[in-house]
């Protein structure tokens, strides 16, 4: 019974395999070829939300700039990838996206620590990467000619924050809290870091995974009393953070790096927000019109607001089809490498998140840098959120080996 | 001479419940049984014996050496094995597999020598299976040996149960209710298999049983265990027709103890 | 070392690990509930436990798009939300028994562990499914309710939230009532006789069947108001977030002694205390060299310790092996 | 004869469909559904071992060559069956329900990703670090030994919990361990916390091979040596002794079975399978972090060993292949599909795939499907696909 049951499977799989062979091959018909963009993120699990802003973002860019490519004859697709946020799903997706040759450009990651393993794998055939949302230095200081972000990197945004802290806030103590990601860390150690430099005293400094209840920490910082409580990490942590800080009566003041840049944190934290700082990369929709454009795109696409990174994968993506554009001169299928090497080269005057252009080692050259204020409790006006200051700082030279 | 094994002044509390006390009890050769109610404390006397349970007060000895606070597996490889009131086999492991386990005791082979199938380990392996074997064999069961032991008839389950016993290689044997549920035609063939092995192998056997034809059939000796208390000691006759142990059994209206304990549960 | 500090600090740390340890003693009450009767880990119980937050949500929001959220006094309001909450998941645990669960009573224990493990994975999915497609987003917000904000403030750094009083509150009386509904009812009885022996309850004339459901469908409520607390408490909900407060709660439930209603309650208590002292004091006490991500570290040591040197749990009763 | 037949055509035409069409997951799937009838079907031993002899040592690889993701799908189904068959040994064999499995990896990963990269440095000083590549095979051994005893010393103070219990317990040293590594960035530096440790040193390879191969055959190599002391284990006194303890711990031990030393030989046995692991792990990833080690990946390898049947080893080696597989492959690969209708604007019953909410990604569900799987196949085959039978034993009269 059991036995025939068995082949019973096998030839209902060898069956399905033969009907959905054509599937794999459907693209193939009536053009010069077929342009490929991959996204990684995480589809699935806790941290899908942001994971699918990054291929929504990219998904927007290709839809609106791949005439260019198909007028030249080629066919654009985007394909999303899943890496679950597992590093070990995220190197098997890379290694599935190098072998369809079509694909020459991918768009990821959200979590560095997949990032990292990844894109040892699309080193191999130099496969342009170009990152959204990698903030960890390591990324772009190994220095590969594929490897790119079009995000800031975190020693550069901690001491962006610290420079506003000391300069601009005027902060005597500040108290860090950061959520033991290698993202948050990360932001937070160089804010420390340099905060401590600048003369600021450095009252307590904890990691924390919880995403919940923050009552045990929020007291001992009630009771230290700091000028500015940092948070270095995301949004959806730090929003219920901040909140139950001020409903714990907690007075110093709110500061997060770019993490903060999403219109859920006043939708989850209200009024708590009101009036606090963060560092972004990406300009506010009120002052940039090509960033309120983008927002009103994808909201009318989507029908949400664009979560943190989405604009950063919007940019990227336009990045990975400028870089293939010019890879495709002459109108043939251009390879990997040329299209790594046209990427690396690639420039961008007017991206949503500023000029962007790569440095020798894949970083931005001038990574423009804004402190932004929280305008509202409205979620609905988070685009009024004010410039307060801008820098524009180039990314560190790589640490001597 | 002191005697193979003996209790002394055994006391054993749960709780606020003295399950057994100041119970002395010693056997050297031949059957002994333990007879007594429901709840006399027969099946705690063996936990006891065999290290499942520590005693409060008292010790055990067994040819002199002192058995309380050793762990059971310990005690089983200085020689004393036990069955079970309500059948413990393995279940999903065939009945010379349940055998092979009963004589882990005596295996000295190390890890190196099972990764490395050394020669020392396959000679040991194929002596085990033969000893199997024979002890299926003298228990009835060689025709049985690759059977999954849940799906042996009962009563084939019972005298498995002795031979995995058996294969520890004990001098001292505890059979806990060892013809529960059987018919009176096994009973007696299974209490002629018990005098053989003592005749053969010198085995000393302690017998909780509630079949008392059985019980004054087969024993040597009788004591018997009330409330946790020793209240009888002493040949099947002596024994039968003790007052004390009448009361205990029958209350004080007076009778005899029915020859046949309570029916299979 | 700032003494004062220290001190200073101690009847705050007191109070949230209160609160944090009754909201662990709510959900661990589902898992103590089902353990009791059936000796089975649901494991699917933290997702029936965010299910119940995500119907409180739902209430919430349909009240405030309707213009009543701040019509209504609050207390209705809350207890609405409760309700609702409470008889949905008390509805999904009773579902999920009968499909996950009842086909596999008497097979080995591990085989009902993993059909829990596979429900849990499947709820998460479908609850992000439901909500993606209704609200287009799965991290929902609780609406604040101004009153459930307000604080009293006894001292300079201790105050107590309408919102963790309003915790406590429920907790306890659904623990109260749960002890009622066990010790003091008809069914309570039944619920006990399944517990001790299913063959001689069915025996007796108790529907087997029909106490474990119930028994899931009390549990399954207890999650459900644990949810809507834990979204009113902590305002931010998603389908994931259920799974470490499950997790720490069953931690709870065993450290209480599982099977055991004010054993969970206990075990609650300590775990929430032991977590807020050492959230708090971690860093303070070894001058930031360990901080308060090693909360959970010593949560769990705690556990390891208890059922090592007391097996059933603080207040369970240390059962006999049967030979 | 038919069978055989069969099988030899099975494999040949699945192997050149991967060839000829190197994108379809399903004709892979009918590739390693061919090795499994070649395990399966009656048919004279030599061939069976020959067909999957070639299959996985010549043909794989050579699809490899052409299609470097196949070649990582099935390294990382090697890295699972071995998990899976060290986790098979607790609690399949032994009965002791381990849900922080994880944590065994990863000791092994982390003791070759500390030294054998400049990481180590950072604690040590100096700049002796990283070791060089040959000491990661030393490390094979070093992970092998260094997952064993923290086996113990799990094992030790959980000897006398059970079932629920012990689980529980086990969860939360998983745990314990996950979070170790993510907070040992302070006082003293040992993991770098969630930033995790890159570059790892990869060991020279012989002859040249490319990593991509070579971590293939040594995943191989090492199921094979995982098989083989699973086998000699499970037919020894030892494999019985855990039988009988996962059958009647009580009764085993008044058998004479030392619980003490069988439990903790199980513990460390079936931790010293996911220590090696650990390092190939460490070494092919060239960067680790914690997040690799959480609680969800010690219940995919539970739920392998439960799929394939617990206690048996060619279901532990089936069952860690199909939720791999299934993982990497199956559901990404119909997402794919989907996305690929989409973009061709294709229509079913009048509704444009590409009008579909992106709601309804299979991909963002794979959980779901997991979950759903695991629940069937709990109530229709909770044996397992491939139960434990018994050993027939040759009786010599």
């Amino acid at each position: 019974m059991n036995r025939h049951r068995g082949y019973l499977v096998l030839a209902l799989v060898a069956i399905l395999a033969v009907a959905l062979l054509p599937a794999s091959n459907l693209e193939a018909q009536g053009s010069k070829g077929t342009v490929k963009i991959a996204t990684q993120s995480p589809l699935s699990g806790g941290q899908a939300a942001l994971g699918e802003g990054i291929k929504l973002g990219a998904q927007l860019a290709v839809e609106k700039f791949k005439g260019a490519l198909e007028k030249q004859g080629f066919k654009v697709e985007l394909v999303p990838f899943d890496d679950q946020a597992k590093p070990d799903v995220g190197v098997a997706n890379a290694k599935n996206i190098i072998a369809d040759k079509d694909i020459l450009a991918v768009i990821g990651h959200l979590n560095s620590g997949v990032a990292i393993p990844s894109s040892e794998v699309y080193k191999e055939v130099s496969l342009a990467m170009i990152s959204p949302a990698n903030t960890n230095p390591v990324v772009t200081d190994r220095g590969y000619p594929n490897v790119n972000r079009v995000c800031g990197r975190d020693d550069v945004q901690g001491v962006v924050g610290s420079e506003f802290a000391s300069a601009t806030m005027k902060a005597k103590s500040v108290y860090i809290i950061h959520d033991k990601t290698p993202y948050g860390q990360g932001v937070a150690e160089f804010f420390k870091a340099d905060a401590e430099k600048k003369g600021i005293k450095v009252l307590g400094f904890e990691g924390t995974e919880e995403k919940s209840n923050f009552d045990p920490i929020v007291t001992p910082m009630k009771a230290k009393n700091p000028d500015v409580i940092y948070f270095g990490g995301i949004y959806d942590q730090a929003a219920p953070f901040f909140k139950q800080s001020r409903e714990k009566g907690v007075k110093g003041k709110f500061f997060g790096p770019d993490g903060m840049d999403s219109s859920d944190l006043t939708k989850i934290a209200g009024k708590a927000v009101v009036g606090m700082y963060y560092t972004s990369a990406a300009g506010p929709a009120s002052e940039l019109p090509r960033a309120k454009a983008f927002v009103d795109e994808f909201k009318k696409k989507f029908g949400k607001n664009p979560e943190p990174y989405a604009a950063e994968a919007y940019d990227a993506a336009t990045m990975a089809l400028k870089g293939i554009e010019a890879a495709a001169k002459g109108g043939k299928l251009p390879t990997r490498e040329d299209v790594a090497t046209a990427v690396r080269k690639t420039k961008l005057p007017n991206g949503i998140t500023g000029d962007i252009e790569f440095d020798s080692k894949g970083d931005r050259k001038k990574a423009l840098y804004f402190v932004l204020q929280v305008a509202s409790d409205d979620p609905g006006k988070w685009g009024n959120n004010k410039i307060v200051k801008q820098l524009a700082i180039a990314a560190p030279a790589a640490p001597k080996k | 001479m002191p005697a193979l094994f003996e209790a002394r002044g055994v006391t054993k509390r749960f709780g606020g419940l003295t399950a057994l006390h100041d119970v002395h009890f010693a056997i050297d050769q031949g059957i002994s049984s333990i007879i007594g109610p429901n709840g006399a404390g027969k099946t705690t006397l063996f936990n006891i014996f065999t290290g499942l349970y520590g005693a409060d007060e008292g010790s055990v000895t067994f040819r002199d050496q002192p058995l309380l606070g050793l762990r059971p597996d310990q005690i089983t490889a200085l020689g004393i094995c036990r069955t079970f009131q309500n059948i413990r086999l393995f279940a999903n492991m065939t009945a010379i597999e349940n055998v092979l386990v009963g004589m882990n005791s005596r295996i000295s082979l190390r890890l190196w020598d099972v990764l490395s199938r050394s020669p020392g380990f396959r000679r040991t392996e194929s002596e085990l299976a033969a000893r199997a074997v024979s002890l299926l064999d003298r228990v009835g069961l060689q025709a049985s040996a690759n059977i999954v032991a849940r799906n042996l008839p009962y009563g084939d389950r019972r005298r498995l149960e002795l031979a995995r016993a058996l294969a520890s290689e004990p001098a001292l044997l505890l059979l806990d209710e060892p013809t529960a549920g059987m018919t009176q035609g096994e009973a007696s063939a299974l209490m002629h298999l018990l005098r053989n092995l003592v005749a053969d192998l010198g085995l000393a056997i302690i017998l909780i049983e509630h079949n008392m034809r059985v019980v004054m059939e087969v024993s040597d000796r009788v004591t018997v265990l009330d409330h946790g208390e020793k209240i009888a000691e002493g040949p099947p006759r002596e024994v039968q027709s003790d007052a004390r142990v009448i009361e205990a059994y029958l209350g004080k209206r007076g009778a005899a103890p029915r020859t046949r304990g309570r029916a299979a549960h | 070392m700032d003494v004062d500090l220290l001190i200073g600090i101690f009847p705050q740390v007191l109070l949230d690990g209160i609160t944090l340890g009754f909201m662990y003693a709510l959900i661990a009450l589902g898992y103590t509930m089902v353990y009791g009767v059936l000796e089975f880990i649901n494991f699917a119980h933290s997702e029936i436990f965010i299910f119940g937050a995500f119907v409180g949500v739902e209430v919430l929001l349909g009240l405030k798009s309707i213009g009543l959220l701040d019509g209504l006094p609050w207390p209705l309001v809350l207890i609405l939300a409760l309700v609702v909450g409470m008889g949905a998941s008390g509805l999904l645990a009773v579902t999920v028994e009968r499909i996950a669960y009842r086909p596999l009573r008497g097979a080995p224990r591990l085989i009902p562990l993993i059909s829990a493990i596979g429900i849990s994975f499947f709820l998460q999915d479908l609850i992000r499914l439901v909500e993606s497609l209704w609200r287009n987003a799965f991290n929902l917000v609780y609406p604040t309710m101004d009153v459930l904000n307000l604080r009293f403030e006894l001292s300079e750094t201790i105050d107590v939230s309408v919102k963790s009083l309003v915790v406590i509150g429920g907790a306890l009386l659904m623990l109260w009532a749960l002890h009622l509904i066990v010790n003091r009812t008809k069914v309570g009885t039944a619920i006990r006789a399944v517990a001790e022996d299913q063959a001689a309850a069915s025996l007796m004339g108790i529907d087997v069947n029909r106490i474990i459901s119930l028994t899931f469908l009390i549990g399954g409520a207890m999650g459900g108001a644990a949810g809507v607390l834990f979204g009113v408490q902590y305002g931010l909900i998603n389908p994931y977030s259920g799974f470490i407060p499950g997790l720490k709660a069953f931690t709870a439930a065993v450290l209480g002694g599982i099977g055991n209603i004010p054993g969970a309650m206990l075990g609650g208590l300590v775990l929430g205390l032991l977590e807020a002292f050492a959230a708090a004091y971690l860093s303070l006490l070894t001058g930031g060299a360990f901080g308060a991500e090693y909360k959970d570290i010593l949560a769990f040591s705690m556990l390891i310790l208890i059922l090592i040197f007391r097996p059933k749990g603080l207040l369970g009763e240390v059962v006999r092996e049967r030979a | 004869m038919i069978r055989s037949l069969i099988a030899v055509a099975l494999v040949g035409l699945s192997a050149l469909a991967v060839a000829t069409f190197p994108r379809s997951v399903l004709v892979f799937l009918l590739f390693q559904g061919s090795l499994l009838y070649v395990f399966k079907a009656r048919m004279p031993d030599p061939l069976r071992w020959g067909l999957l002899a070639t299959s996985l040592l010549v043909l794989m690889p050579t699809i490899g060559y052409f299609n470097s993701y196949y070649l990582e799908v099935a390294t990382q189904v090697g890295i699972f069956v071995a998990l899976a068959l060290g986790l098979n040994i607790v609690v399949g064999l032994a009965g002791l329900l381990d849900l922080g499995y994880v944590a065994f990896f990863a000791v092994g990963a982390y003791s070759w990703a500390i030294l054998g990269s400049p990481h180590a440095n950072v604690i040590f000083g100096g700049e002796t670090f990283p070791l060089a590549g040959w000491w990661f095979y030393v490390f094979l051994f070093v992970g092998l030994g260094t997952a064993a005893i923290t086996g113990i010393l799990l094992g030790l103070p959980v000897l006398r919990l059970h079932g629920d219990y012990l689980a529980i317990v086990t969860l939360g040293f998983g745990e314990v361990i996950r979070v170790l590594a993510n907070n040992l960035d302070k006082p003293i530096n040992f993991t770098n916390g969630p930033k995790g440790i890159t570059p790892i040193s990869r060991p020279p390879t012989p002859f040249g091979i490319p990593y991509g191969e070579f971590f293939y055959f040594l995943a191989l190599l090492i199921v094979v040596a995982v098989i083989v002391v699973n086998r000699r284990l499970e037919d020894s006194h030892i494999g019985r002794a855990w039988e009988a303890i996962r059958e009647d711990e009580l009764a085993a031990r008044a058998m004479g079975v030392s619980l003490v030393r069988m439990k903790l030989m199980a513990f460390a046995c079936g931790a010293s399978f996911a220590g090696v692991m650990g390092v190939l792990f460490s070494a092919k990833q060239v960067f680790i972090n914690p997040e690799s080690f959480t609680f969800l990946e010690s219940i995919g390898v539970l739920a392998m060993v439960i799929l394939g049947g617990m206690g048996s080893i060619p279901g532990a080696i089936v069952g860690a292949t199909v939720v791999t597989v299934l993982n990497l492959q199956v559901l990404k690969g119909f997402s794919l599909w989907l996305n690929e209708l989409k973009n061709a604007g294709v229509t079913v019953l009048g509704y444009s795939l590409a009008d579909l909410p992106t709601q309804f990604e299979p991909a963002k569900y794979e959980r779901m499907v997991f979950g759903i799987i695991l629940v069937l196949m709990m109530i229709f085959r909770p044996q397992g696909i491939f139960p434990a039978r018994r050993r027939q034993r040759e009786l010599a009269k």
